[in-house]
């Protein structure tokens, strides 16, 4: 890795060597965490000076050890992050945490931690819906991993280094928010796929090292004159997780992609984590409520009684709305890999809800394969052709 | 000055020339196969022949299909959704919804004042596209022209329960060996797929003029089959596996018109059918 | 080709009929319930949770997941499919919750609110409210949360914590699942109420509890018995007769009086060592879903001499625990509950599997059951039931030399279900089954 | 001195043998086409001709696989899997693992010392792991079938297949000519692809060796060497791969005696 690379020339190298670094600091003794999920408290593992690294899927690598596990139809996402496992590409990882997030999450983890053996292994229970008693449950789990992770790093944390941590990680989440406002003026200063590359980045690094490369990055397209360009459409992606820059490339060909409301985007930041007096009582309502993933039980009203669609989804998705009107989308892409069940049964309501406010959008899925992306490309390109006047 | 639409297919390429006026000038088909390139050229060089012109006399080319990446004499490419779409339009002016069933894929567009304004698209699964008909008859030895015709003799269609098109496949077979009559097999598979075309369509609420398109708009015993599980009248064009590329000429045509109003100049330019050159 | 055996080669327990006969019932009664104006709720599995306390509280439940088989079976699910796929649903979401999602649709877009003409056993009505769960798959709460598109009612969502094998045994974990269980209880009988606008009855489910947890006591006993060699009971039987006891069907005192009768019947079996198939050649598992419409299919396997002697592990009562001394009816639900998700995980720590939430059990089931191999059945449309079983596979082969058969089929495409091509494997299955005999005679495993 | 005939109707051919004393006498392949009673026929006719036998001097015909019912003349029929174990356990006494690489789909089958089913797996009814998907590809490509194994091993850089079905790997296939890769290249892809599929299904058996491949899909050399390739081993591969099943089927004829 070039030494003297920067923001956004750094965030292109990482996202084509993204576990490089996480090997270099292994060779300076550093111990590296993996977590597939959204839903770990990155907060722990930083604050316990272990580095976390946000385990990825491979497109490029095709799936032939997951098999013995894992079905053919089954998320291919997860089934892909096994595959790169058993082929011993998560080498360099001295522990993995996963999560109840969504049900091949947690199938996923149970074959991973009977088929590797990583020094440390956590599982964390992950209630279906933010009522009291389930963020109480939730909290209990973040403490149990609290405490598994203590044992394993040899030392106690005290809650001062975990507020320090929640204050490093909520720095990155404004930090990131920031990136997203370059996308806000037309055309953006930014294109969407190398925001991509920034964030999953982000994903690799200790928190510290991100921060200075995302501000690196933001003071780059703050400074430079060649942006993207203007390109006739705005538009909003959609799903569960965003991984690759060709899927991006293939929306930017025709279009500016002004914000990815997925895993790979704004979603593991678009908020903070408040900051309480026990840390882990912030943490837990964070990771439970503010995270909008669809695998989360959300109502107008907690046990309501009486049920109206239009104030359902409008408590569900209304934060989008406002990213409508603050980037000025006009086109919302729905991307999914097959078999994502909960993503897959919010379209329809989320299409319901984009049409009452006259959001032109489109549903595309595709099988998480290279070769599964020129259908893609056509969809995409025929849905620009709609909304393109 | 004169116009092109190329639409790259995935079995067969076919290109159109239209003149200022927007009449067809020339009309060429022919199988792609897989050297797109050298077939592009090849389809357009016939195109021109026919109607005695140079590649420089066309003013504009749109390029569509598959392969529509890999024309490097095209100035732009725009999908066969929304050419199919035009090109419908360009025969039925009273088209709401257009059916395109490819042998690579099945398209349906909703159609509002020419514009495409929304579709649904199947190819995940050949089940659902011509391709189906196309596996079928090769393993029943007939040919893919005669399957229709024969498929309307039947007096009672025999259900094909295997959606996939290699467990139909072997269904058929079977259903052979039991005794059962081509024809009647025939309909059931034309029915089959034309049930999944329609849950396609119904997908955007079909609404008339109805207009079906692409190859298997030629094959009789689909139409009807169409018909029957759309419950309304469809329309065909003369020529329907042409609509696509007709659709590209037009909107060359349409792109240079605008082109000229901005005041570009869109003099035949000069090209040459040299290598493409792959996107990645 | 034979489908249709003159005489049937496994001999039925008299006992199940009256216990198969609730499930009919059940429907009847949720079909009075509406017509008579009474509430009626949609409910998922959800592992005993709600439906004692709706038992107590004289609301009839009915199920989408069991109504999707019989739309499937009825030949209709297809229709109801095309609605949800017209409506944008992903076609790769689950069979059951798409044909609900259409028949939801129909019902009330096309036809405000009437049950559609079509449906079989008198249809779904519309309900009171849904009531979901996060057990086993996501499709199980969202699938509801979706029907609001459709239907302005409430939807309640239990919570099913599945924790880690070891991290379930670290100090405070099983007591803050408890705590989640009876606070979640509290608040759906407070829920119930505002909706019903009536008090619960506190005595009544007190009874009911005890009720629930007697006829599975006495259920799970019935199919320990089916250890004996041979065995007595044929995983058929156990389909017919498991509904009453998993979704406390009919009038519970009744129903734990059948399940007593049924135990005696068996108990006689057992003695005069009569078993389900005339000559038990081989003990087979059978997991997960069966193939409802062609359970003709297993007489056939039975005149081989295959003898279905365990299944289905998400259908089965979870393992007795003496819960006479809590007073609390929510925590007994909730402790018996429990059971049923993490009471594998003592003994799946022990064995060192981490699987202990779905593959597990199963295991477990092969080797005290003693079995000569599995029959698993993938659905190409329900992932639940289906996306364990490459595991379970290879676990019962690694750590009981336990061969597995796959035949693959699905929920509502009920063609993709070939019972010529699975006969076709029976005979070299058998070769394999004797095979591994002889390894587990070799690696002195003792079956 | 006894004559057996063992018949194997698939769904796309249709093979059959004639054995005596455990010596092949006799073996003919032909498309299944429309009728398998036809099919049946047809073998039984060239298998006797080319024997100089007449229908009297077979002691017993056992029919197997998709169309076995349609062999009138059979006295019973027997599953392939048996047969395909039978049949390899004879042309290599010491395979302990044979995988038979079909039109219609792959069977991974293995035959302990006594040429009996030891454990076996058959892939998925999908065309992406069976000898179809070559036929798929070699038709997109438009090289004859019997070419497609040689020109796979021309290739230099084979594309990478990642999708999972043939039909999806057949506009992949399209998008990659498309872009211009070379047809060898995607034929070695098509194999390798085909041969991840295979290893995958023989790893869910546990490979034991010495492992044979019959089938179609061994007279396709590039794809016998992708899965040597894949599972790092030398495969057996008999002189007429496609009528190992069949040859099964006399054998148990044989052995009823």
């Amino acid at each position: 890795m070039a030494k003297n690379a920067t923001g956004l020339d750094r965030a292109r190298e990482i996202y084509q060597d993204r576990s490089r670094r996480a090997r270099e600091l292994k060779a300076e003794g550093r111990k590296i965490i993996g977590y597939p999920c959204a839903y770990v408290p990155v907060e722990i593992i930083t604050a316990l000076d272990l580095v976390p690294y946000r385990i990825y899927a491979d497109i490029e690598e095709p799936v032939t050890e997951a098999d013995r596990a894992l079905p053919a139809a089954f998320c291919p996402v997860m089934r892909s992050c096994l595959d790169c496992a058993l082929k011993g590409k998560d080498d360099f990882l001295d522990g993995v945490v996963a999560t109840h997030s969504c049900d091949p999450q947690e199938k996923t983890a149970r074959v991973w931690e009977s088929h590797t053996g990583y020094p440390y292994f956590h599982f964390i229970d992950i209630p279906g819906t933010i009522r009291p008693e389930a963020v109480e449950y939730y909290e209990g789990q973040l403490s149990d991993f609290k405490k598994t992770l203590e044992i394993f790093a040899g030392r106690k944390l005290s809650q001062a280094r975990l507020k320090e941590a929640v204050q490093l990680h909520n720095q990155q989440r404004s930090l990131v928010r920031a990136l997203y406002e370059l996308t806000k003026p037309e055309p953006p200063l930014i294109s969407g796929t190398e925001i991509l590359q920034v964030i999953k980045s982000l994903l690799s690094l200790p928190v510290a090292e991100g921060n200075a490369l995302i501000s690196q990055a933001i003071d780059e397209v703050k400074a430079r004159r060649n942006g993207p360009g203007k390109k006739p459409a705005r538009l909003l992606t959609w799903g569960a997780t965003m991984d690759d820059a060709d899927i991006m490339d293939i929306f930017e060909a025709g279009a500016n992609v002004v914000m990815d409301e997925s895993c790979g985007g704004i979603r593991p930041f678009r908020t903070d984590v408040k900051l309480t007096q026990d840390p882990l009582n912030g943490l837990s309502r964070y990771y439970l409520k503010d995270i909008s993933c669809a695998r989360t039980f959300r109502e107008a009203a907690l046990g309501e009684t009486t049920k109206n669609y239009a104030a359902d989804i409008e408590s569900r998705f209304g934060y989008l709305k406002a990213i409508v009107r603050d980037w000025k989308v006009n086109g919302a892409i729905l991307i999914l890999v097959r078999f994502c069940d909960p993503f897959a049964f919010e379209v329809p309501s989320l299409r319901d809800y984009f049409d009452s406010f006259g959001l032109p959008s489109t549903y595309v899925e595709y099988d998480y394969t290279k070769g599964s992306l020129a259908p893609l490309r056509t969809r995409v390109e025929a849905f620009l052709e709609t909304i393109i006047r | 000055m004169y116009f092109a639409g190329i639409d790259i297919g995935s079995t067969m390429t076919k290109a159109v020339l239209v003149d200022t006026g927007g009449r067809v000038v020339s009309a060429v088909k022919g199988p792609t196969g897989p050297e797109h390139r050298r077939l592009a050229n090849e389809v357009m060089r016939m195109a021109l022949d026919q109607a005695t012109l140079r590649l420089e006399d066309i003013a504009y080319v749109v390029a569509t299909g598959y392969g529509r990446l890999n024309v490097p004499f095209a100035d732009r490419q725009i999908t066969e959704l929304t050419c199919h779409a035009r090109g419908v339009f360009s025969q039925f002016s009273d088209v709401r919804t257009a059916i395109d069933i490819g042998g690579q894929d099945a398209k349906c567009m909703k159609i509002h004042e020419g514009r495409m304004v929304d579709f649904a698209m199947n190819d995940k699964c050949a089940a659902g596209t011509g391709r189906f008909l196309e596996v079928i008859a090769g393993t029943l030895g007939i040919r893919l022209e005669d399957m229709g015709g024969m498929s309307l003799k039947s007096a009672k269609k025999v259900q094909i329960a295997s959606f996939c098109t290699i467990f139909a496949q072997q269904e058929v077979i079977a259903r052979l060996s039991e005794g059962e009559k081509v024809e009647d097999i025939l309909a059931g598979l034309h029915d089959a797929l034309a049930s999944r075309v329609a849950a396609l369509a119904r997908r955007l609420k079909v609404e008339p003029d109805v207009v079906l398109t692409g190859g298997v708009a030629r094959n009789a015993g689909m139409v009807k089959a169409m018909k029957d599980n759309l419950g309304c009248e469809l329309l065909v064009p003369e020529d329907p596996l042409l609509t696509g590329a007709l659709g590209a000429a037009l909107l060359a045509r349409e792109r240079a018109t605008e082109a000229a109003a901005r005041g570009e100049t869109v003099a035949a330019k000069a090209r040459r059918m040299e290598k493409a050159t792959f996107f990645k | 080709m034979v489908t249709e055996q003159k005489k049937k080669t496994i001999s039925r327990l008299k006992t199940m009929y009256s216990l198969r006969n609730k499930v009919d019932e059940s429907y009847k009664k949720g079909l009075e319930a509406m017509k008579a104006g009474k509430p009626t709720v949609w409910g998922m599995l959800n592992a005993y949770f709600g439906d004692p306390v709706l038992k107590a509280m004289d609301v009839e439940v009915v199920y989408p997941e069991n109504y999707g088989a019989a739309l499937a079976a009825s030949g209709v699910a297809q229709k109801y499919l095309d609605c949800a796929d017209a409506d944008g649903f992903p076609t790769h979401l689950c069979g059951y919750s798409r044909a609900n999602l259409g028949y939801a649709a129909r019902m009330m877009k096309e036809l405000e609110g009437e049950i559609p003409p079509e449906a079989p056993m008198g249809g779904m009505p519309k309900p009171l409210f849904l009531m979901g769960s996060t057990i086993i798959c996501d499709a199980r709460y969202k699938w509801f949360q979706a029907l609001g598109r459709y239907m302005d009612v409430p939807v309640w969502t239990f919570e099913s914590p599945i924790p880690g094998v070891k991290e379930r045994f670290m100090e405070g974990s099983y007591e803050r699942m408890i705590e989640l269980g009876v606070k979640n209880l509290k608040e759906f009988v407070a829920f119930c109420e505002r909706l019903l606008g009536r008090k619960m009855d506190w005595g009544k489910l007190d009874e009911t509890v005890d009720l629930m947890i007697e006829i599975n006591r006495v259920w799970h006993d019935i199919n320990e018995m089916r250890k004996a060699r041979p065995c007595p009971v044929h995983s058929r039987d156990f389909w017919s007769a498991m509904p009453p006891a998993l979704f406390l069907m009919g009038e519970l005192k009744d129903t734990l009086q059948c399940y007593r009768n049924m135990y005696d019947e068996v108990k006689d079996r057992v003695n005069r060592r009569a078993g389900a198939v005339e000559e038990e050649r081989y003990r087979l598992m059978f997991a997960e879903l069966p193939p409802w419409h062609s359970l003709g299919f297993f007489d056939r396997l039975a005149e081989r001499g295959w003898n279905f002697v365990i299944e289905s592990y998400g259908y089965h009562p979870p393992r007795p625990v003496d819960l006479s001394g809590v007073k609390d009816p929510l925590e007994r639900i909730t402790r018996f509950s429990l059971e049923v998700f993490v009471g594998f995980y003592k003994s799946a720590l022990e064995d060192n599997v981490s699987a202990a939430s779905f593959a597990y059990p199963l295991m477990g089931y092969a080797r005290d059951w003693k079995c000569d191999g599995a029959l698993l059945h993938p659905l190409i449309s329900c992932r639940s039931a289906s996306t364990h079983l490459p595991y379970v596979a290879s676990l019962l082969m690694e750590r009981l030399k336990v061969p597995s058969l796959t035949v693959e089929g699905d929920i509502v495409d009920l063609r993709l279900f070939d019972p010529e091509a699975a006969m076709a494997k029976a005979e070299p299955f058998e070769e394999t089954m004797e095979h591994y005999k002889r390894i587990r005679k070799q690696e002195g495993l003792d079956w | 001195m006894a004559w057996f005939m063992g018949i194997d109707i698939g769904a796309l051919y249709s093979k059959g043998v004639i054995v005596r004393d455990d010596e092949l006498v006799a073996h003919h392949v032909i498309p299944s086409g429309a009728s398998y009673r036809e099919a049946a026929g047809k073998i039984r006719d060239e298998l006797l001709s080319q024997a100089e036998l007449s229908q009297g001097d077979i002691s017993d015909v056992v029919a197997t696989g998709t169309g076995s019912g349609n062999v009138y003349f059979a006295s019973r029929k027997t599953s392939d899997i048996v047969c395909t174990a039978r049949g390899i356990h004879m042309v290599f006494l010491s395979a302990r693992t044979a995988v038979d690489v079909a039109a219609q789909s792959t069977k991974v089958v293995k035959v302990d010392e006594r040429g009996l089913v030891a454990n076996f797996v058959v892939s998925e009814k999908c065309a992406a792991g069976s000898g179809r998907f070559v036929d798929v590809m070699a038709n997109v490509l438009r090289i004859p079938l019997k070419d497609f194994g040689q020109l796979s091993l021309k290739s230099t850089s084979p594309v990478t297949f990642s999708t999972g079905c043939a039909v999806f790997g057949e506009s992949e296939a399209i998008t990659r000519v498309a872009e211009g890769v070379t047809g060898e290249d995607i034929a070695a892809g098509v194999n390798k692809a085909l041969a991840d599929k295979i290893s995958s299904l023989v790893k869910r058996v546990k490979l034991e060796e010495p492992c044979a491949i019959c089938g179609g899909g061994a007279l396709n050399i590039g794809l016998v060497k992708a899965v040597e390739r894949e599972l790092g081993l030398q495969l057996l591969v008999p002189p007429y791969p496609q009528v190992i099943t069949a040859l099964g089927a006399a054998l148990t004829a044989g052995h009823i005696q």
